[in-house]
């Protein structure tokens, strides 16, 4: 950033993460001197302002996807890409109407559904969505559940669908499942079900001061660490 | 039989009057702000007075002291408004039939035909309002009053927004309506000659009061009364017609006494009424002979009221009525007229319009 | 045309379906609302017609969440609409009602100010003919507004073609019965190098929605010409 | 000096006219669709004829086949519509200053002062045009043209919608525009009264083309191009102001002869031009003895046009001039009337109204 | 008021100033455009008009994308603009843009009708008067339409408040810089326990909306009034 009001540090971060980021840019602006500015949006969008010249000094996105785009137009500090986050895949159901499973080939995952809806993200662009579906196939489970699927622009809207009971299944990260009481989660997608979730963090070009390195460093540090971790983050560096 | 009780408070206006109109052409007279609109919506329901009652025929439009308030569509009015409203997206013909697709179906219908003949609009039924001139627009809008099977027809200056030959263009088809279709009308004008032609009775509001009711004669007669001066002012005979003769003159008889007048479409035999202004009437003391004029009537002078002009208003009796003149007072010295005094009126035909001559009852044959 | 999947035909046909349905669906109550804002003065006057902008102020996912709290099956609207065997949740209908309350104060506007152009003494003239406040209406004011009513309907029509966030936020994405074109398009924006498939979706969705503003262009002129004066 | 030369060609109406207009008013005569409004409008610049020039004191308004086209705004152009037109957003008195924002600095100034007593609009000069009355509107209206400074006046049938009294109301303004402001004028009618008072000269049109071009006493003697018909037909007088009579008749005199006529609000000494309609004359082989009539002109028959009506057009050559009586033939033959006769024509003072008298030349006290 | 985050409150402030400035921004533009339409005849009237309407038809991300490419540092107009020293991409500058954009069309529509109800002789007496085709419009003219422009300007300036896809895409959504109402209100619901700053944010921005949009009929009203007829 050039402007007089712009901060030290500009993060570019998937909006799913506002939470945890927010409570990280508390601390360390109380550790430093320095100012965070947190630009919260979908990962492709934020990829595509960076490709166009957005004064972004951190991205934080939610899916490798973007970051390789970004990494193949050269927009990376070299060596400053790290896969920072993972998450996990959770099958939930709306608190009011949730029938116990035993796990994914337990017949009552059917009797759940019924007639309705399984709410998750876009097949297609939405990142828990595209896990979803390989978990899902990976479990033989896709040919019977596709026809119900109905497919939000982003997991908080698969969530809302749950939250709100409309759906009686969804698949979320369990990020998002477990702050929220009016859903619980009925199973845990095994891991190997879908390639791994990583949110990778890097450096855009031309990352210039101290601040940029310190808090990139800081996101990768003790505190971030445990507030990722409270939030249902797993840290996955170092 | 329409009665008419109104009473309404505005900012400098106050309107309390009461008046009943028999059958026939009622027309309302008096100056701008008189509240002859007023009366008039308050009649069709397009507002609503403060308080009052208007029955029609013994039906109760409204009676604001007992709570009734009949809808507009419920009266069965037809108002001829003073800009016409046609509706502009309809044609001439569904114009005229639009009240028709609401009358009940009972209502005595009027025959399309007959009306449209009557007002002369058969070759436009095809246009839009927005193509038509004044005179057409208005003549439309009778129609679409008329078929309406109202059981009274209200007008509202209809003539006002036109130019003197759309007017005298105009004028005919109330005529006819008065004489031929016999629906109750209350017709608001403030214009002597249309009163002298269409009124069978005339109430004259004046500062929201009705300050004279009468016949057409009456009214007409009394200068003080006429809003619009003393030039407007006259005499209305009553006369039947004689004959026509082949010089393309009508010969009228009123009291014995025979006028000339040019031709009058109108059949032998009938009653016709002849306004005669005061200012179109020359006198004479002793017969005169060798004038050009052709109308020579012996009187008596019964008043002669002078005001502070120039002028002087000499009310004659003769046989056929009561003959107002407006002569200088000069005049009125020189042949030392006086109360009681003969003397005879002389008129010529051609100064009496044929905007001052009407048919008074049905003729069977429209001219 | 083979440049369009499959999926995405089905795209623009619902798109079709569902802008159409919203438009004309709404087109009753947008000329009752806007000749209650033209000529009536009621208590709640202002509020109705700020409920009416509503949609136009909130960003489109918070109407999405809103309609989806009262016309899901757990909604208390939505409930009441079930007992009737009506369904807006996950089905086409919900899309189209998405639409409509999006295009709905563009409608209305239009629809206001050209019964506002219209003379009210035109519709007394009606009611001294026998027409009631309803016959006055049909007979006189409302062809004399259809300008207007066309205007109104296409904009709101054009606005239903590019509505994208209530609608998936109410209806979510399920291709053949909610997956609208901005919705296809919004999907290949998120994907790397999804830009070419999406321009063509763009660009047919611009071609209805514009051929359908000059349509409505030429009908409203046809129509004011057709009228003269009073 | 005013020289226009149009052509335009629409469905089913060719208009094809040069004129010239001398200083004074030219009234543009002519029955509905004769092209008046296309005329006007080409000199305004807000329609654009095919081809043709219009030029003003020289200044080339437009000259099509040089291509020359002046916007309106360029062209000094005051002009009063029909409909007034005035803003309604603006006061009064802001409408009547709205053309000096834009008259160039050094044009001549007319006097708000002045022009505002002159039209009598004083006491609305703080009101918008949405609360005045017809009249009103059109008193501001030739205000607002008038300030705006114009080297010509336009006035396309001004006073075609409002009402007679209302019209009585603003003729005389335009008379005093004509002999107080002397601003030549073009100006649109089809009312014979207005001609009357108003003209200088009298361009005639039908259909398109130029009937009669001529001054006014020479157009209104001519029944035959007038297009209101024949009630309309008079003779213009030119008479001199004798004197004011204690009892409100002021005495006129006409090549020698004496005219009695209720008081006319001229300066003693004016020149004054009085229309005698033809049907308010009567004609007298022996001269009139004790009538209340006070004119009475002794001549000699020039001319008796016969139509196939009851009537017959007497030209009558007195010193005063030409008189015109419009009598019945039966009354000719009964007075033996022929070319050469000599009778007399009797007029009632009381038969003149005042809009029939207009002064001809500048008084230098309005009345 | 002490429910609102400082962060919430500059989104608030910045939605206002981006607001406020896009619709008064635009203004001169959408009357001209709105008279161009209503009163002139010319070849590609059709196109502008369908120009205008665009941003009502294309989803609000689509317009945001093609701003950004067209206005981004990389963009050919945003590299010429550049030269001048006005940069849009990712500054409230840009967010203005978006919402000016995305309220056009609202804000002609209503200007254009009612430049349509206002009689063009009226420009014509002005003419005859010496007022030129400028000084007509702008004396007679534009004075009549008052309360159509009013309308139009306080339409805009609520879309503003609630535009959110073109926004936050062409601009990103930096708080203290870019982040709007609509974006804050976005990011809240991105997240678990959100949906009540969500709310309260809503709150905000609809009262803000409203006010406005009372204040536009009330302005609306009395200027409409101080006219009577002609
Ligand atoms: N809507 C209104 N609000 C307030 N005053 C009104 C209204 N309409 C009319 N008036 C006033 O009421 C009085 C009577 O008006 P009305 O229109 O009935 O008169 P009118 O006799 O029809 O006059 P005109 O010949 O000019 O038509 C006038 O003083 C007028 O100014
Ligand atoms: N815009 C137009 N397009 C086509 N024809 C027109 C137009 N305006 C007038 N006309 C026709 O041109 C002829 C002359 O019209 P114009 O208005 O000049 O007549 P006018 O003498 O002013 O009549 P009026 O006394 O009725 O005002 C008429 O036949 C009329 O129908
Ligand atoms: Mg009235
Ligand atoms: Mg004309």
């Amino acid at each position: 950033g050039s402007a007089a009001l712009a901060a030290d540090v500009t993060v570019f971060a998937a909006a799913s993460l506002k939470n945890a980021l927010e409570d990280i840019r508390k601390e360390f602006e109380a550790e430093t001197d320095y100012t965070v500015a947190l630009s919260l949006a979908g990962s492709s969008l934020l990829a595509r302002q960076i490709a166009l010249g957005a004064p972004a000094d951190i991205y934080l996105p939610a899916s490798a996807d973007w970051m390789d785009y970004l990494e193949a137009a050269g927009r990376l500090v070299p060596g400053s890409r790290k896969d920072l986050l993972g998450n996990r895949l959770v099958l939930i159901a709306p608190q009011s109407v949730a029938q116990s499973i035993s796990g994914f080939d337990d017949p009552r995952l059917f009797e759940q559904l019924g007639e309705g809806k399984l709410a998750m993200g876009l097949l297609d662009a939405v990142p828990a969505g595209i896990y979803g579906q390989e978990a899902l196939q990976s479990l033989g489970l896709w040919s019977r559940l596709a026809p119900q699927v109905a497919q939000t622009d982003n997991v908080r809207a698969a969530l809302a669908l749950i939250a709100a009971a409309e759906a009686p299944l969804g698949i979320v990260y369990a990020s998002d499942a477990r702050a929220d009481p009016r859903v619980v989660v009925l199973a845990e997608f095994p891991e190997g079900s879908h390639d791994p979730i990583r949110y990778p963090l890097a450096q855009i070009l031309p990352a210039d001061g101290p601040a940029v390195a310190a808090f990139h460093t800081y996101l990768q540090g003790r505190v971030a660490r445990e507030i990722f971790l409270s939030a249902g983050f797993d840290v996955i560096a170092e | 039989m329409l009665s008419v009780e109104l009473r309404q408070q505005r900012a400098g206006f106050a309107l309390d009057i009461s008046f009943e109109a028999p059958a026939g052409v009622t027309v309302l007279f008096g100056g701008s702000g008189a509240g002859k609109t007023t009366v008039v919506n308050a009649v069709a329901g397009l507002e609503r007075p403060e308080t009052g009652r208007v029955a029609l025929n013994g039906r109760v439009l409204f009676d604001l002291e007992r709570g009734i308030w009949l809808a507009p569509h419920r009266r069965r009015i037809g108002y001829i408004f003073q800009e016409g409203r046609l509706f502009p997206h309809l044609t001439v013909r569904q114009n005229l039939l639009f009240g028709r697709w609401f009358a009940p179906k009972g209502a005595a219908r009027e025959d399309l035909e007959r009306i449209v003949a009557m007002l002369g609009i058969g070759p436009l039924m095809a246009r839009h309002p927005g193509s038509l001139s004044g005179g057409e627009k208005q003549r439309v809008a009778i129609g679409r009053a008329l078929l309406s099977s109202p059981d009274l027809i209200l007008a509202d200056e209809p003539l006002a927004a036109l130019d003197d030959p759309r007017k005298e263009e105009i004028l005919p088809y109330f005529e006819r309506l008065r004489d031929e279709v016999k629906i109750p009308m209350l017709y608001v004008s403030h214009a002597a000659t249309e009163v002298a032609r269409l009124a069978t009775t005339v109430v004259v509001l004046k500062d929201g009061k009705v300050q004279r009711q009468g016949s057409a004669a009456e009214v007409l007669g009394d200068a003080s009364v006429m809003p619009t001066g003393v030039r407007a002012a006259g005499a209305l005979l009553q006369a039947r017609l004689l004959r026509h003769h082949t010089d393309g003159l009508s010969e009228l008889e009123a009291g014995g006494i025979s006028l000339f007048l040019p031709q009058v479409m109108q059949q032998v035999g009938s009653q016709l009424r002849v306004r005669i202004l005061a200012q179109d009437v020359i006198l004479s003391r002793q017969k005169p002979e060798g004038l050009s004029a052709l109308n020579i009537l012996p009187g008596e002078i019964e008043q002669i009221r002078g005001g502070t002009g120039p002028g002087a208003m000499v009310t004659l009796k003769t046989d056929a009525g009561r003959v107002l003149a407006r002569i200088t007072r000069r005049s009125a010295q020189a042949l030392e007229l006086a109360p009681g005094v003969s003397c005879y009126a002389v008129v010529k035909s051609v100064a009496i319009a044929r905007s001052d001559v009407s048919g008074e009852a049905r003729s069977d044959t429209p001219g | 045309m083979n440049w369009l999947g499959p999926e995405e035909w089905q795209a623009v046909a619902l798109s079709l379906k569902v802008s159409i349905w919203a438009s004309l669906l709404s087109l009753p109550f947008g000329i009752f609302v806007a000749y209650a804002l033209a000529r009536w003065e009621f208590a709640g006057k202002q509020l109705l017609n700020g409920l009416v902008h509503l949609p136009l102020i909130l960003p489109p996912v918070v109407t999405g969440y809103l309609l989806l709290l009262a016309f899901g099956t757990q909604g208390a609207l939505g409930g009441f609409l079930q007992q009737f065997g009506i369904i807006l949740a996950f089905r086409w209908t919900g899309a189209a009602l998405a639409a409509a309350i999006m295009g709905f104060p563009l409608m209305v506007r239009a629809i206001r100010l050209s019964i506002e152009a219209v003379d009210p003494k035109l519709e007394q003239a009606a009611a001294t003919l026998g027409a009631n406040r309803f016959w006055a209406f049909a007979t006189v004011t409302l062809p004399l507004i259809l300008p207007g009513v066309i205007a109104g309907t296409i904009l709101a029509f054009a606005k239903a073609m590019g509505e994208f966030g209530a609608t998936i936020t109410f209806v979510s994405n399920i291709p053949g019965q909610t997956q609208t074109l901005p919705s296809a398009i919004y999907a290949f924006l998120q994907v790397p190098g999804g830009e070419s498939a999406a321009l063509r979706l763009v660009l047919i969705s611009v071609g209805i929605a514009m051929s359908a503003l000059i349509l409505s262009e030429l009908l409203a002129r046809r129509a004011s010409k057709r009228l003269g004066g009073t």
